[in-house]
């Protein structure tokens, strides 16, 4: 076998599919595999504002769609108002200040809850990951209480905590609880167990390890158990404020159903709906800077 | 010493007559044109030129970092050049590529870890047969049900090599194949890739850190230094090559010399 | 129309004249010569079933004062068919058995649970008014029944404010006392309630419902044990709590009068002021009028 | 540096804590780490028969504390009936055969609910975790959809789907979807670029890198999803089941609330709680089969 | 060619006095008495003795495969025996070890990585002081705020040497460190291997597959066959050692004989 030069002939035969020019060999969808993107700069500050706005497209069809249903009388306004009447009723709730008073409220006892529960969860999450024992002895009933509905435990909890706070915040702590503890065990479970054993073979204790090791690597699967912690929480309100509350987003919307209101319902679910979306901001934020190492969790993804 | 890789090897290729035409089965030409890849600010590949003929065995050798596995995935498709081209010829041509680790699927065990590397067409007893006799020429053929996971590094890497032998590639990119293995495995390895690469024709580019190897194998040695080609060097030995003849000591030589900044 | 689908569907709560009426087969009869059928839906509550009547999941419904003001409110599209004549000892302000609490006076300070905007809100307004207490004298829980119990139980409200048979069965079972009962403060009335569509084009189904319920409630007068015996398993209530509410509650299904308007209104009209009510409603509007 | 022989005084002089004897090396409670006990064959029977038992004890312990509260009279029955009482009222229930009607009825809504919204859920996760595009938009408006309580969604649904099987069936599914959603979506996020990369260069076309790289990668993230899946598909029932049901678990449970039977109350939630538990051993099962080359989800775990 | 490595090297110890007090940085020794290494069916390691006294520089080579790793592991203490005993002298001796693989931690930058390897004793200042000088002394000093995945395969070795090298072991053990390094730099390697052991005079124990470079760097050399010692071999020459002498010549014959079944 000899060597050869390739001439312009040859290299014109080269098939125009195998040629790989600049940017040509990046598959332009595919967050899985980490690839430098050769494109120029006016495209890209597009295709920056189009990254932006794409989330946005789909609800905004929807509303869109909705309100002309709804002109149009497909959609009777005494069944499911239209999204200005909804405006509207979300306008007049402000002005009085109910509305930010009752997401104040929530907003407090969300969190309370969310730091209770998020604690807890994430010790036992790791706790049982680390320690075969723990996990032995207390995955199974834990994995027992997970299952049992807020509602059905409502009057116990009243029967425990009184028709106060405490009752509010223990259920919202038991609802974030979960996500948090299983993606925390699972997080910590499926490190890579060759790095482990490198931080034992180099003579971390037990919390450097932890520290170094271990925490780090379970980091992206307690991210998505803290989001969906997030959401979990503004659920579980819903639930605990029924048991004698005065105000709180949960509050307002049950009664609303009980009294029919359904532009109020409506407005307690859209405003459900974007604390849901901020919340998924912030954890993206969140991730952006505890994952940095980790192609996958860029906030400016390609 | 039990010598099982020795006698445990049967014909690695005498499976049924090939499915691809032979025409397809040659190797296929590449070219780098003017080919630079910067990460940041530096320049791995600067503005470099490299033809690759058809059927050629080339060898690449270069310092730690200096840019090897860049050079090979520009090849395979899994990197775009900053600037410049790089084209493979042939319409479609089957590109397949060795890393410098493993990369074997944990949740398949190792027979069929190596029955990843066959073409999709292949049926499955035929493949089967083929991924055995791979797995067989590499030594392993005792492991083909285990997981990787128990494996050891070289018998690792060498099932990374079955996998890549089977493919029946136009073009085989292979990234430091042999560098966890003992001074035997190796030399029966050399040999393995050589007599597959006889009886296929594809073209072959090697990346290694052993020069010894790199003129053991090669037609043609290149060194690569600051991201440009340093070195363009011809090996037209005969085969099968002799180790430690003088002509190859001599290769070997010029090389380490111009490694060594003599 | 109905006749496409020559289906009444109807909603029932667990307890009620309906869920009797369903056990008895007695509608599905009348209806039968008509050519209809009847399908039935269980609620948990009053409230959700106006939602699904609002939503046109069901044609007829029974409730108490309260949910039909606000239905009325949203939609337009609620009727009153009739009603049940006034209970007013079937509802009242209960106090635990060893409460030292004697008068509705001494409840300035005090804790109240209640389900909010319910007939028992109503109660507790009119109740203070009487005794000269204001509204804001004492504190309020607002709490489903089932929640109300199991704090009234813990001692986490000093007073509970409710309706039967949740009021029988905590005297029965808890011997709690009734503070004041709902007599000479606010009548308590039942309605059937329903689709004005459909009620206007079914007039005849309305009459079969109404004359069902009747012959019902005679059956539930008479032989007022072996109801309670029918509500029993339903409720899980004892049949001894079901007797005493059943006992005193005063059945004859009619057409509504002027009075029982008038009185419908001056609950919306609190409601509204309480600000419970997004708008005022005009009863009269909503009410059937039976053809001569 | 000349070679020396160690004499048996000096092996004597070895510190006892270095030497490594047979299985003294392995730390007995560190489930991230794949060691091989060396244990010897009746300790390691006695010690499976432990291992299977454990997650029992906690449950048995705080039973069994209860029902000696009870009997001392500390817990009135009134307000929680003792565990016999409770078992008393599941037999009356069983023996009527209410019980069994209503978790049959139950049952099949949630593996409806399961099977629709499990479907989707894990199609719209592989579709964003392997697309951009489709990640980009339609992830806001689901983190935006999950968030609404389903208390809250109610009226729409009934204005969607009635008051029938369709509704419940509808709010399972929603329910279902988001675990599933969510982990899948992590899951396949999370896959070794290292190994994509590979199955391309090996000329995988899309259905079978997925198949063969991406999906079993992706799969104990997806396992984690499934798990909590199966609880939601019970609580969701209990809200869904209040929808003009007739029967049901929820129906049973939210029925016996209302009406303040605290035992059956109770008697609910103990079998909510012994459903949490099958599922958590059915996915530990299927976990055991289909992740049998992950050294951390082998049924008998060292 | 840059020659980069050769003058950025600074004096990788001259660091403040050693914290640990001389008597406890010297090597300890260690034993394997009898040990039987079964994984499943077969024994890996099958009633090996082996003696390796305080200080000693032991190279272990063999066949891919033949048990190199697990004899390690079971002094890193990773691994336990099915039978025998393994046993390190010193009270709590400090162990370190290098694996076949990088095992770097992704999360953290090169730099952090290397100080993984430092005694938890060290202060922040002077920690990050002596982790800079490892890197420097690996020639990879300006890639220190880097993350490991960007690095080459060769990088990565190298980062993992110098967090092995930093950490000021009694015993110190090397899965065979260089094996993804080109000539020159693995000559480099080996060179500060041998200073750093001169220096601190640690037991080491290295797995290679390099036979030149199992006698250009030990005391001793053992061949590991079928689960046992097939070959003890004392390697007495004088450091600093010449590479290519006859001495090391006839010595590396011996083992590839061995080796080659001869
Ligand atoms: N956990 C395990 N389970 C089963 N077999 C194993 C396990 N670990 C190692 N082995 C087997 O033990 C043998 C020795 O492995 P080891 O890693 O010690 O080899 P090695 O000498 O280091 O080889 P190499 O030079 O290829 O790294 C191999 O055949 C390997 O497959
Ligand atoms: N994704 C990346 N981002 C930034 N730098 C990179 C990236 N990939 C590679 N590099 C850098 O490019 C240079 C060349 O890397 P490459 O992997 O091609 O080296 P190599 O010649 O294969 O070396 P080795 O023999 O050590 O494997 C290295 O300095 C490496 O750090
Ligand atoms: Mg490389
Ligand atoms: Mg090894």
């Amino acid at each position: 076998m000899q060597q050869q030069t390739i001439d312009a002939a040859q290299a014109a035969a080269f098939s125009a599919d195998a040629a790989r020019r600049p940017g040509a060999g990046a598959t332009p969808d595919a967050p899985v595999a980490a690839r430098t993107p050769q494109t120029q700069n006016a495209p890209r500050r597009l295709a920056g504002v189009e990254r932006r706005v794409a989330g946005w497209i789909l609800p905004l069809l929807l509303i869109l769609a909705w309100e002309a249903l709804s002109r149009a009388g497909v959609i009777h306004g005494n069944v499911l108002p239209a999204p200005s009447a909804i405006a509207l009723a979300g306008w007049q709730a402000a002005r009085s200040g109910d509305l930010f008073e009752n997401m104040a409220v929530s907003a407090a006892r969300a969190l309370a809850g969310l730091i209770v529960g998020g604690t807890i969860g994430f010790v036992f999450g790791i706790a049982n990951g680390v320690s075969e024992l723990t996990h032995r002895y207390t995955d199974t009933t834990l994995q027992m209480i997970r299952n049992v509905p807020h509602l059905a435990l409502i009057p116990l909890v009243i029967l425990w905590f009184g028709i106060d706070e405490e009752a509010k915040l223990f259920l919202v702590a038991l609802g974030v609880f979960f996500p948090i503890y299983i993606n925390t065990l699972h997080g910590v479970r499926t490190v890579d167990p060759q790095l482990i054993e490198m931080g034992r073979a180099y003579g971390m204790t037990p919390v450097t390890l932890f520290l170094r090791v271990i925490l780090p690597g379970a980091l992206p699967s307690i991210f998505v158990g803290l989001r969906f912690a997030l959401g979990v929480m503004w659920l579980t309100l819903i639930v605990a404020e029924t048991i004698a509350a005065q105000s709180g987003l949960g509050h307002m919307a049950m009664q609303a159903r009980e009294f029919l209101q359904v532009d109020v319902v409506m407005l307690a679910i859209l405003i459900y709906a974007l604390l849901g979306k901020l919340a998924d901001v912030l954890t993206r934020l969140l991730e952006g800077v505890c994952l940095s190492w980790h192609p996958n969790f860029q906030p400016a993804r390609n | 010493m039990s010598l099982a890789l020795a006698h445990q090897r049967r014909s690695f290729d005498a499976a049924p007559p090939p499915l691809a035409p032979p025409a397809e089965a040659r190797g296929v030409p590449a070219r780098f044109i003017g080919v630079t890849r910067r990460f940041g600010q530096t320049a791995v590949l600067n503005d470099l030129d490299l033809d690759i003929p058809a059927g050629q065995f080339l060898a690449v050798v270069g310092k730690s970092g200096c840019g090897k596995s860049t050079l090979l995935r520009q090849l395979a498709g899994l990197d775009a050049p900053s600037e410049g081209a790089v084209s493979i010829g042939g319409a479609e041509p089957v590109t397949r590529m060795m890393f410098q680790e493993p990369r074997l699927l944990p949740w398949r065990r190792v027979l069929a870890n190596v029955e990843v590397g066959l073409p999709a067409k292949v049926n499955k007893a035929e493949g089967r047969e083929r991924a055995l006799s791979a797995l067989e020429a590499v030594g392993l053929a005792d492991r083909a049900g285990e997981w990787p996971a128990v494996l050891s590094g070289g018998q690792k890497q060498r099932v990374a090599l079955a996998r890549a032998l089977v493919s029946r590639p136009q073009l085989l990119l292979l990234d430091e194949p042999l560098g966890a293995l003992d001074a035997l495995t190796r030399i029966d390895m050399q040999r393995l890739i050589e007599r597959i690469w006889l009886e296929q024709g594809f073209t072959a580019v090697l990346v290694t850190h052993d020069v010894a190897e790199a003129s053991a194998l090669a037609d043609r040695i290149v060194l690569v230094d600051a991201g440009k080609v340093a070195l363009d060097l011809p090996a037209p030995l005969p085969r099968p090559r002799r180790r430690g003849s003088p002509e190859s000591a001599a290769i070997e030589a010029r090389i380490l010399d111009q490694l060594f900044g003599a | 129309s109905l006749a496409a689908d020559a289906v009444v569907r109807v909603g029932y709560q667990k307890y009620g004249t309906l869920v009797l009426l369903k056990g008895k087969g007695i509608l599905e009869k009348k209806l039968e010569p008509l050519g209809v059928t009847v399908k039935w839906s269980e609620f948990a509550a009053g409230p959700q079933m106006l939602e699904a009547l609002n939503a046109g999941a069901i044609d007829i419904g029974q409730t108490g004062e309260a949910p039909p003001i606000f239905a009325q409110a949203a939609s337009d599209n609620l009727i009153y068919l009739a009603s049940e004549p006034a209970s007013p000892a079937g509802e009242a302000i209960i106090i635990p058995k060893d409460s030292p609490l004697k008068s509705v006076e001494e409840l300035r300070g005090k804790t109240v649970g209640l389900n909010k905007g319910s007939n028992v809100h109503f109660l507790l307004v009119k109740a203070l008014e009487k005794h000269g207490l204001a509204y804001s004298e004492i504190k309020t829980a607002f709490l489903p029944p089932a929640d109300a119990r199991a704090a009234f139980e813990r001692g986490a409200i000093d007073a509970w404010a409710i309706w039967d048979p949740f009021f029988a069965a905590a005297e029965v079972s808890i011997g709690a006392r009734p503070l004041t009962t709902a007599e000479g403060i606010v009548p308590n009335y039942q309605f059937y309630l329903g689709s004005r569509k459909f009620a206007d084009a079914n007039p005849a189904i309305i009459e079969a419902l109404i004359s069902a319920v009747d012959e019902t409630n005679r059956w539930v007068e008479k032989d007022t044990t072996a109801a309670a015996e029918t509500l029993a398993p339903l409720t899980g209530i004892p049949v001894a709590a079901l007797t005493v509410a059943l006992k005193r509650q005063n059945f004859g299904v009619a057409p509504l009068t002027e009075k029982v308007v008038a009185d419908q209104q001056l609950i919306a009209d609190t409601f509204l002021k309480l600000g419970l009510l997004p708008k005022p409603v005009n009863v009269a509007e909503a009410v059937r009028k039976p053809r001569a």
